[in-house]
């Protein structure tokens, strides 16, 4: 799984460089994302915009990461999600789970 | 014109580094269904996912130690059909008692079967002494 | 681990438009191969090249118009071998008879073989009753 | 096979729209060059930017173009040539049958 991570606007942004989550690296993710939720309490922004596709274990690890955040009084946010990728949480209603946003600006916005 | 018939048959090691491999191929050939009215660029995705999950199954569920690490996958196109067999070597299951995701409760597993359901017109599961095989219908 | 073996068998129509099907398989295992040391790019596009010319072959010069209108394609990958078969049920020609294109004196024909003489490191092409197959082999 | 055609410095260029040329649209990019050429004098231009993938029957297409073209003492050039796809033109050594230029200005500038 390869993935930049920084630090904006007392944000942890974490941007996924994949064009595919599947149970090849879904796995990879969760343990990045456990170990950012268990690093601090700043929000975690997930960047989503070079995912072209996600599997059902690539929408387990989010939302492992999710519950574990709400488990620590931290958050998970996920932005830039491009649409087919959208439709996977619509479909299994985990849209209504997540907090989404269109761009990472929203995203922080709403944290201030 | 004769109906056009493409057929695919792919064996692969129980890795899941190959699930991107059997994806792609079900991505091209949804592109390639000429008979298909509905938005093909959704149904590129649908059988990628539909291959991912179904492999991935096999590979997760149904690692048979002792026989051949393989995966076999067939994919079959008629003119109005499009048939998916992932066959494996495990102790099967029953595909009925699946229950479908509480969606209130959401947890990290359990969706690959409601995303192959949902997204196709048929979804069978029999065991047979030389293998079980997962069968998938979608109408074109 | 053992050796990893992927098999890919694909059945078209005699038509054109499913050379992109078939080329973009052979990109997409070039991807998988992990022996490789070599410039994996470069293997993704002669393995789409190779299945292409190999395949339109098929189609333009073998057209058996009594049997089924399909070409069959075989890719096989072992740890250090990757195989292509095309099958044809046309009437055959003499692989050692094809002359190398000319340089100075450039043609529209007569590439396709020459490209997969060039790239692959063997090719023959058998004729049995049963059917005609051209095998090319790729040292990975 | 989908194209662009414009008239540009007294050339014609011909940008072609499809990632991939082979023996399932290279009949009818022979025939738009045979019709180019037929048309009239001006150097026609192709521009292979977006073509990702060549074979030996897209090669020859443009082969027939580039000879009927010199038979009508016209021209035919190829510009923006991706490098993968510019091995192809190498090992068959088309590479020194055809004006190649890297970009449509330097091939307008040889026209000058
Ligand atoms: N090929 C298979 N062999 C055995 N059990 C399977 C197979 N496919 C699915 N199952 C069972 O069905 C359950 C639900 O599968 P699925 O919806 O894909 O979710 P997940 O794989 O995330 O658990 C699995 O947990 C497993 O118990
Ligand atoms: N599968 C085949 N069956 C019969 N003849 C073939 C087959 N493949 C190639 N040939 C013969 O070999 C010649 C050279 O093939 P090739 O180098 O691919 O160039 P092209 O197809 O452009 O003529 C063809 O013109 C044809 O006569």
């Amino acid at each position: 799984m390869n993935f930049k991570l920084e630090k904006l606007n007392d944000c942890q942004v974490l941007t996924i460089q994949e064009e595919r989550i599947d149970a090849h690296n879904s796995a990879a993710l969760k343990t990045e994302l456990l170990q950012l939720v268990e690093q601090g309490d700043e929000p975690i922004i997930v960047q989503l915009e070079q995912v072209r596709f996600i599997d059902s274990s690539g929408l387990g690890a989010l939302l492992s990461g999710h519950k574990q955040a709400l488990v620590k009084s931290g958050k998970l946010l996920l932005v830039n999600i491009q649409q087919p990728v959208l439709s996977m949480f619509e479909i299994t209603r985990l849209n209504r789970v997540f907090e989404i946003y269109g761009t990472i600006n929203e995203a922080f916005a709403a944290q201030s | 014109m004769s109906p056009a018939i493409i057929q695919v048959d792919v064996i692969i090691p129980t890795q899941t580094r190959y699930l991107d491999l059997i994806g792609s191929i079900g991505e091209h050939i949804a592109k390639e269904v000429d008979s298909y009215a509905g938005d093909r660029e959704a149904l590129a995705y649908h059988l990628n996912l539909v291959l991912t999950e179904a492999t991935a199954n096999a590979i997760k569920h149904a690692h048979d130690k002792e026989a051949k690490d393989t995966v076999r996958i067939c994919i079959h196109i008629e003119e109005k059909q499009l048939t998916i067999k992932v066959y494996d070597h495990g102790q099967g299951f029953d595909l009925e008692a699946v229950a479908k995701p509480d969606f209130d409760h959401p947890k990290e597993n359990g969706m690959g079967l409601f995303f192959i359901k949902t997204l196709m017109d048929s979804v069978t599961y029999t065991q047979q002494a030389d293998g079980n095989v997962l069968e998938i219908i979608k109408y074109l």
